[in-house]
């Protein structure tokens, strides 16, 4: 398997007044045509690591990494603007919110629209026609309509595959999917989920699919990486799940109730300082 | 941030005050003021601003030690229009021959007399209105906006002028005129605050506790609406002085002798050729201060109201 | 710069109200009026104290001083063409007392009425018209009442196709306004210039009227330009924008002058300043007090600066330049001897006051500086300021304690300063004469008697004997203050030729000014 | 496919018809109240002032019975309540009566002074917006350098000074010392009788008619005050801007915008500024409504014959119908100016569409 | 038996839009009832109503037999019910401490022995005496809910309506949180009426539960009957099948 993204020994932290945040703290891991799932708690750093990557760190924060290597370009050293035509072109992103992360005055139409002319030379009725069919291909009934609704007019899951067309249309090659389908309703969830999954092996994408919940990571992704404040503090297959080492990772694992387990009270994690260290 | 748990002797004050599990309701609101404070001198310009303020203050307490001369009295024969610098005449005199520094530091009385009344009658008028209006919904809403419409649809200055012509001219028409006409954006403001915080679910708890509407908006509603109008008020205090000044300078404002800064410029206005200094001081002593309110409001609003800032 | 044929005057032209010579009583209407239209005769620029004719050829008082005869010149004719005739005279007139606007009273205190008018002031020919007075007048008296701009000969022909009927009730017994409504902004005249355009607060346009009967007008036209800061009309002047500043006040005077390309010019005005002292008042009614005050006026302060080069200290009544004027300046600033005259009064330690004043120069500097100068005696003065029409609102309810105003004549006679300052028949609050006097509840009843004799003394020298007399007395005993005399300044550019101003407000003639 | 495509869908919406029509009700029923309100106060307020309006009309010479039967006929001996039912009565067939002041009727007088004022304003608003939102949008930008802080005290000295103490010492030095501006007023007089305005907005006019030395001088007029007018809007505007643009960078949507691969002009001005501008629309109807009544200084100083001027002159002459119907004129455009921003921000903002 | 809580034919009308449609459900004393359904389904609604926080058009509610009027509510009904919010970002003022914010409902029933009481309304719910005088900013999302519940309990209610009191929680936490509230209830013998998208939590807390949709109650069981799959209607499958997990094509 082809290596698509090497990172090795990924710092990102933040200085404030009251000293410096370190979000991130030397996360190393390669990705092939792969799905890899990140998950962890609220505040371990996922989202971040995703963000570094596509370089999307707000200004303020510092990004170090003894690599970052993607399709052999260096990311440390790029440009911002190599940086900025590898975005979308070839690394995507998608973000967990629909409502909050298409622009709320544009129509959905012209968004995806927008990010095929960013990167390629199409004119407004190619780029048109291949917004529908993307939009098909995110199986959206009405292609027509929903191009002119604005985002306000869809629902989430609607919404959310708007947003996957808007971020797969340009053919990248990495995906990075920051809690997708959180803000969805169950139901709609395993949709949308579904969706991505044909997409990612049809075009035979590498995915990093960062979520919080084990469960869901371990049946879509094909490796899992744990992560706490900041660190990874377990790699392995999905499969091997349920043999996992840590005892950060079992608490994960175990402290969801589940429909006909019987656990009264439920296992709780009993954090212990040196998995931070 | 993370400040040990148990309080040692040897904690400073500093870490008592920032200590995020306080010992009593009194440390609790020292460390919010204390931080909220901290928010506000990292804001340099807002110090510059704190400090106008209170220079400010300071020169109204004790306008009668700092003043060289006399504020009304001048020397008509002598010492009439002199330039800045003349020996004994700091900023020159006007064409009273009154010392204009002297007057500038009795003005600043006026100058914080009117903002005081003015703040005074107006913010909590507008509080009261507008979290009642916000509050109540239905007819009491759409009776106390239309009236507050009423007063938003005229020009602010015309309505002034209008009122000050109609109760004669004179400082406390003037500051009537004002507080008048400056309660309606208050009103808005905090029925603005109150329709986003009366569907928040922390009200909805408190209503749950069984709260009266009137124990809900007194202790509830108004302390969220307070600081964003404290922020309002402070800023706005720089465009009351300004109406002030507006007025005294169209003659509708404070009256001769007091030495009213809108006033002096207004009587120096026909110096402004050969004796700039007349109408420029006041200027720059108005520019100043309501520079000074617009520093502070602005690092206020930073400190207390982070949204407002855009954070 | 401004065109070479058009002459821009910077002015301060908001008190004008109409335009209609038969309602017009405002300072600067006057001087529009006296541009813009012809009289029967007009003041003798060379001695103020006699006329000399103007529509009028010539003219002769009868024996028992009842009636005035005046012969027209002849192959005149109005801007609009028509000719002038002894008819349009009597029919100006006529409308004048019939429309019984403010100032109809310089003609209807010759015992004109509405049902009289066509009888005692009529066309005996083309060429004559006849006025009969009810009294044996000083024959100065009535002459210097008819160089007054209500006395304005209009084109009867044109007036005539611009009336109003309206229906006639007991205020306005007639059918028809006179053609007042239409001559508010119209123009009937017969002047070197003929008007325009008058927009309020904006600007008064003249045009040169080529059918005049006297000099002709050199400029094509003459454009009055609204600006009321002295400050700004100097940067205009300066700049050139505009010709001729009219409101100039002491500092930029100074400035004017010493600008080459500048000059300025003066004349005394019939305009006194005063203050006066409210009899209702139980301090300022005490003759003590009132004289105290006169001695608490820095009188030489305020010369050498607030009025310097627009006024002189001028202590009397009549101005200079009127029949009779007494010139006699006796009141210096003297604290002590004001202490003294207030202890007297019975208020040794001062009292409180307070005075209305206007919002504009010099009467607000010199109402601060007394404001000093009373403090030193003791007597807090607090000012209330308002705009004109406020504190005048305030003065006619007499509900001030003191008042500084400013009083021109309406005629040129010193009959009218005297019958202001000293008339006062019905002293209660529904009095109808609201004289002066009136205004702050003052009785001189001497002195009044004493005025209304000179009126009736046709020798000239003896009349103005009694005036003086009059002003002796009213010197040293009257709650009026009087301060100076203003002196009209205007700063100009060097290019104008035969720039000047006259002796009252309706002999500054624009007609022989001309440009380089 | 099992989804639920929709789950807003299954709300039923207003009809659109019904909603406008309620809405145009609810915006016509608010109109009207606040109108009759604005005609009590300033009924009010114009007969509390203690001028005898008598006296405005005649002036403090004219003889007593003269003054009495001036006020017979204005109706001033009439009780206060009937007084106002003329009044009302007036105003509902048009008629502002006439002012005492330039005799005019006073709908005439207004129709020649507020193209003066709007011209001004508008001016003003359009430097103030033209040169403050990129101003805004650059220290939001770059919040905390340089820029940010200029851009800051800018807009806070904007704020802090004094209107017409500003105009007085820019035109000393514009006019009295560099000579770059014209002299107070609208036009020169020289172009008065050469010059025939057809709309009143001068500059327009004399462009239309392609008379452009006459452009030219008004613009030499307008310039400074106009500058001056720009100052203050573009010191709210700028900050209104800028605050608007922290607001939107900080959205999720900016971080999608700048994941497809955007440039960073195109995130900033594509999409933070379009979103920024919905209620940056109402900010700017806002700024130019205070600039319709900030003209009241400014106009006194550079002797602009607005309607600024026009109220003060009446004001101060008791000319109260001038007054009143200069202040219900900018009432309604004040009323006018409010709902042209509601329907622009309803065209601006979709979500607003179909509610 | 009178049920502590019975809802007869519940409507809930906000201008013009149905959000309740005739919803019937009656909860036994000291059970605990679970309501699970997509979002906007009108669960939270449901729960408003009964706590007088929603427009009621028709139907009836009552407590322990005794009819509510209306959207009114009485002192002492509050003295009985009580709520927790879902989002426990947006449940407690931000600028009151923990101490005020439970001496409130002290303050407006009178009740005395504020000091004692919200000691122990802190001990219970796990947080010490450490937490009393802190700003709502100065705590994690589970010890906000924490706090929520200790600010319900102080009134010693005997129902609880919990609107997702965990979904804003990270699955650690969560179990905490739930954790407390079974041994609250356990406790107090507490009647639960409690809404959850996760069907787990529901089966894990309730006894019985409730399955809405679009405003309506679809279907009716007990976890039992769900736990086995003895599910009647397509929709409460649907909802099985997702929270079980991704299945790979
Ligand atoms: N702009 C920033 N400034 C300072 N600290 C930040 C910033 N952005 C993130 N952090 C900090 O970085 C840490 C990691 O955040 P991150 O968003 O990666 O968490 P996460 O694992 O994605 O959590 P969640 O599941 O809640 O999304 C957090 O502690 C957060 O407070
Ligand atoms: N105050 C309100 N005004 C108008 N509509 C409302 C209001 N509150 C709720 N609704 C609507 O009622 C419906 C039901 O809302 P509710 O909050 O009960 O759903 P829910 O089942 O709790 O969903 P979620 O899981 O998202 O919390 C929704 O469509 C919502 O838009
Ligand atoms: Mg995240
Ligand atoms: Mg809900």
């Amino acid at each position: 398997m082809t290596t698509l993204l090497t990172v090795d020994n990924l710092k990102v932290s933040y200085p404030t007044r009251t000293g410096v945040i370190e979000a991130v703290r030397g996360v190393s891991f390669t990705l092939g045509k792969e799905r890899l799932g990140i998950v962890g708690e609220s505040g371990s750093g996922k989202s971040q690591t995703g963000r570094a990557i596509m370089g999307l760190t707000p200004k303020h924060g510092v990004v170090t990494a003894d690599r970052l290597d993607f399709n052999g370009i260096d990311l440390i050293k790029a440009s911002t603007g190599e940086r900025r035509r590898l975005r979308g072109k070839r690394i995507a992103m998608i973000l967990q919110d629909p409502k909050y992360s298409l622009d709320p005055v544009m129509s959905i139409g012209r968004q995806i629209c927008e990010t095929l002319r960013t990167h390629e030379k199409v004119g407004k009725a190619e780029a048109r026609e291949r917004a529908l069919a993307m939009l098909e291909a995110v199986q959206i009934r009405d292609p027509k309509r929903v191009f002119d609704l604005h985002p306000h007019e869809v629902s989430g899951g609607m919404g959310q595959r708007a947003m996957i067309a808007m971020m797969l249309i340009a053919g990248p090659e990495l995906l990075i999917a920051d809690e997708p389908t959180s803000a969805l309703d169950v139901t709609v969830q395993l949709d949308v989920l579904r969706i991505m999954d044909r997409l990612v092996a049809e075009r035979g994408m590498g995915l990093i699919f960062v979520s919080h919940d084990l469960r869901l990571v371990s049946s879509f992704c094909d490796r899992v990486i744990v992560m706490y404040a900041g660190k990874i503090v377990e790699e392995l297959a999905a499969a091997d799940l349920k043999h996992a080492q840590h005892p950060y990772t079992q608490g994960l694992l175990n402290c969801m109730p589940e429909i006909g387990s019987n656990r009264h009270p439920l296992p709780v994690l009993d954090r212990r300082p040196e998995w931070a260290a | 941030m993370t400040a040990p748990a148990s309080p040692s002797p040897a904690m400073s004050r500093r870490e008592w005050l920032l200590s995020d599990r306080p010992q009593s309701r009194l440390q609790a609101r020292l460390g919010r003021a204390y931080v909220t404070w901290r928010q506000f001198t990292a804001n340099r310009l807002a110090v510059v601003g704190l400090l106008i303020i209170v220079a400010l203050l300071f020169v109204a307490a004790f306008a009668n030690l700092i003043a060289t001369h006399d504020p009304v009295v001048g020397d008509l024969r002598n010492a009439r229009l002199l330039p800045p610098g003349t020996a004994e005449y700091l900023l020159g005199t006007d064409d009273q021959g009154r010392d204009i520094f002297s007057r500038l530091i009795y003005g600043s009385r006026l100058t914080l007399l009117v903002i005081v009344l003015v703040a005074v009658i107006s913010a909590p008028i507008g509080l009261i209105v507008g979290t009642v209006s916000g509050y109540a919904g239905g007819w009491v809403d759409a009776t106390l906006m239309r009236i507050t419409d009423i007063f938003l649809a005229f020009p602010k200055l015309v309505l002034a002028l209008a009122f000050v012509a109609a109760l004669g001219p004179g400082i406390q028409n003037a500051i009537i005129a004002i507080a008048i006409t400056s309660w309606p954006p208050y009103a808005r403001i905090a029925r603005a605050e109150t329709l986003t915080v009366r569907r928040s679910d922390y009200i909805s708890a408190v209503k749950l506790m069984g709260a009266s509407p009137f124990r809900i908006i007194l202790r509830h509603v108004m302390p969220l609406c307070i600081s964003s109008l404290i922020v309002r008020v402070t800023l706005d205090m720089a465009g009351i002085i300004l109406t002030a000044a507006g007025l005294g300078f169209l003659g509708l404002g404070a009256q001769p002798p007091l030495p009213e800064w809108g006033a002096m410029i207004a009587s120096g206005r026909r110096f402004i050729l050969d004796q700039w200094w007349v109408a420029a001081m006041p200027g720059i002593a108005i520019l100043i201060v309501s520079l000074g309110f617009n520093l502070l409001g602005d690092g206020l609003r930073d400190a207390l109201d982070p949204k407002e800032a855009g954070q | 710069e401004t065109p070479k044929d058009t002459l821009v005057e910077g002015f301060a032209i908001d008190d004008i109200i109409t335009m209609d010579p038969g309602e017009a009583f405002e300072l600067s209407t006057a001087e529009v009026t006296s541009n813009s239209y012809s009289l029967l005769v007009r003041l003798d620029m060379e001695d103020t104290s006699k006329v000399k004719g103007d529509l009028a050829e010539s003219w002769s008082v009868s024996d028992d001083g009842l009636t005035y005869t005046f012969k027209l010149k002849s192959g005149m004719k109005f801007a609009s063409g028509n000719p002038i005739t002894a008819e349009d005279v009597a029919w100006s007139f006529e409308r004048a007392v019939k429309l019984d606007k403010s100032p109809a009273f310089i003609l209807t205190q010759f015992g004109l009425t509405g049902d009289n008018v066509t009888e005692k002031a009529k066309a005996a020919d083309a060429g004559t018209f006849v006025f009969t007075v009810d009294k044996a007048y000083a024959p100065s008296f009535v002459l210097n009442c008819l160089t007054a701009t209500v006395a304005s000969v209009v084109d009867k022909k044109l007036v005539m196709e611009h009336v109003k009927a309206v229906t006639p009730d007991a205020e306005h017994k007639y059918d028809n306004d006179f053609g007042n409504e239409w001559l508010k902004t119209g123009y009937a005249g017969s002047g070197a210039y003929k008007l325009r355009e008058w927009r309020a607060n904006e600007v008064v346009v003249l045009e040169r009227n080529d059918n005049y009967y006297g000099d002709k007008a050199k400029l094509n036209r003459v454009i009055y330009r609204y600006m009321k800061e002295s400050a700004a009309q100097r940067l205009a002047l300066e700049a050139g924008d505009i010709d001729i500043a009219r409101n100039l006040e002491p500092g930029d005077i100074d400035a004017v002058s010493k600008n080459a390309d500048l000059a300025t010019t003066s004349a005394p005005k019939g305009t006194i300043y005063y203050v006066s002292l409210n009899n209702k008042n139980e301090n300022l009614k005490k003759p003590e007090v009132q004289e105290a005050f006169k001695y608490l006026v820095d009188y030489d302060a305020i010369g050498a600066t607030l009025i310097k080069g627009i006024g002189e200290i001028h202590q009397t009544f009549l101005p200079k330049g009127q029949l009779g004027a007494l010139d006699e300046n006796p009141y210096k600033l003297d604290v002590a001897k004001a202490k003294e005259l207030l202890a007297k009064a019975g208020v040794p330690d001062g009292f409180s006051i307070t005075m209305d004043v206007r919002n504009t120069q010099p009467v607000t500097g010199i109402a601060e500086s007394m404001q000093q100068t009373l403090a030193q005696a003791g007597v807090k003065m607090e000012i209330i300021p308002g705009d004109g029409k406020q504190t005048l609102t305030k003065y006619r309810a007499r509900t001030h304690d003191m008042y500084i105003g400013q009083w021109g004549s309406d005629y040129f006679d010193p009959n009218s300063n005297a019958d202001t300052f000293t008339g006062n028949p019905d002293n209660s609050d529904a009095g109808t004469v609201k004289t002066l006097a009136w205004r702050n509840a003052w009785e001189a009843p001497e002195l009044d008697k004493q005025a209304k004799a000179a009126l009736l003394e046709r020798d000239a020298a003896k009349r103005a004997a009694i005036y003086q007399d009059i002003q002796k007395k009213y010197l040293a005993n009257s709650p009026f203050v009087f301060i100076f005399q203003q002196t009209e300044v205007a700063g100009y550019r060097k290019n104008l030729k035969d720039f000047k101003l006259g002796p009252s407000f309706d002999t500054n003639f624009v007609g022989p000014i001309a440009k380089e | 496919m099992s989804t639920v495509e929709t789950t807003q869908e299954a709300r039923p919406r207003k009809g659109r018809a019904g909603a406008f029509t309620k809405a145009a009700g609810r915006f016509l029923f608010a109109a009207v109240t606040t109108y009759l309100g604005l005609l009590a106060v300033t009924f009010f307020i114009g007969r509390v002032v203690p001028i005898d309006p008598v006296l405005a009309i005649l002036g403090d010479r004219a003889p007593s019975h003269v003054v009495e039967r001036v006020r017979q006929e204005m109706g001033f001996n009439l009780p206060l309540y009937q007084q106002f039912f003329i009044y009302i009565k007036g105003i509902l067939s048009g008629d502002f009566g006439n002012s005492v002041l330039t005799t005019n009727p006073v709908m005439v007088d207004i129709r020649r002074v507020l193209p003066a004022t709007i011209e001004l304003a508008t001016l003003g608003t359009l430097i103030g917006a033209f040169v403050g939102v990129p101003l805004g949008v650059l220290a939001a930008v770059r919040r905390g350098s340089i820029a940010d802080q200029v851009v800051r005290v800018v807009g806070l000295v904007g704020y802090s000074v004094p209107i017409f103490w500003l105009a007085l010492i820019s035109l000393v030095i514009f006019y009295a010392q560099l000579r770059w501006v014209a002299f107070p007023g609208r036009i020169d007089i020289v172009f008065e009788y050469t010059f025939t305005p057809i709309t009143g907005l001068y500059l327009l006019d004399s462009a239309w008619q392609g008379q452009w030395d006459v452009f030219y001088d008004v613009f030499r007029h307008i310039i400074l005050p106009a500058s001056l007018l720009g100052y203050f809007s573009l010191a709210y505007i700028s900050r209104m801007t800028r605050s608007f643009m922290l607001n939107e960078l900080s959205q999720e949507y900016i971080v999608a915008a700048r994941a497809k691969g955007l440039s960073e002009t195109r995130v900033i001005w594509g999409h933070a500024l379009r979103n920024a501008a919905v209620p940056l629309v109402t900010v700017i109807a806002l700024s130019y409504a205070g600039l319709l009544e900030g003209s009241v200084l400014t106009e006194t100083v550079f002797s602009w014959p607005g309607i600024g001027l026009y109220i003060t002159n009446s004001l101060q002459n008791a000319d109260m119908n001038a007054v009143l119907g200069g202040t219900i004129v900018i009432g309604t455009v004040f009323i006018g100016i409010n709902l042209l921003s509601d329907l622009l921000y309803r065209t601006l903002d979709p979500r607003t569409r179909n509610r | 038996m009178i049920a502590a809580l019975e809802i007869d034919n519940l409507s809930v009308v906000y201008d013009e839009f149905h959000a309740l449609k005739d919803v019937s459900l009656a909860v036994e004393r000291g059970e605990s009832f679970g309501l699970v359904g997509e979002s906007g389904s009108g669960k939270s609604t449901l729960l408003r109503a009964v706590a007088g926080l929603a427009p009621i058009s028709s139907g009836a509610i009552r407590i322990d037999g005794e009819a509510l009027r209306g959207s009114k509510r009485s002192k002492t009904f509050y003295r009985r019910v009580q709520m927790v919010f879902q989002d426990p970002y947006g449940s407690l003022h931000p600028r009151q401490t923990i101490d005020r914010l439970l001496l409130e409902p002290l303050a407006i029933h009178d009740i005395d022995d504020s000091e004692r009481r919200i000691e122990r309304a802190l001990d219970e719910v796990g947080l010490g005496n450490g937490f009393r005088f802190r700003y709502p900013h100065q705590l994690s999302g589970g010890q906000r809910q924490r706090v929520a519940i200790a600010r319900a309990l102080i009134v010693e209610p005997s129902i609880l309506l919990l609107d997702e009191p965990t979904s804003a929680l990270d699955a650690s936490v969560q179990a905490e949180v739930l954790n407390l509230l079974e041994q609250i209830r356990r406790d107090r013998k507490l009647t639960f009426v409690m809404v959850s998208h996760d069907l787990g939590v529901v089966t894990h807390m309730c006894e019985r539960l409730a399955v809405m949709r679009n405003g309506a109650v679809v279907e009716r069981l007990s976890s039992r009957e769900l736990a086995e799959g003895a599910v009647h209607e397509d929709y409460t499958r649907n909802l099985m099948i997702a929270s079980k997990g991704f299945v790979k094509a």
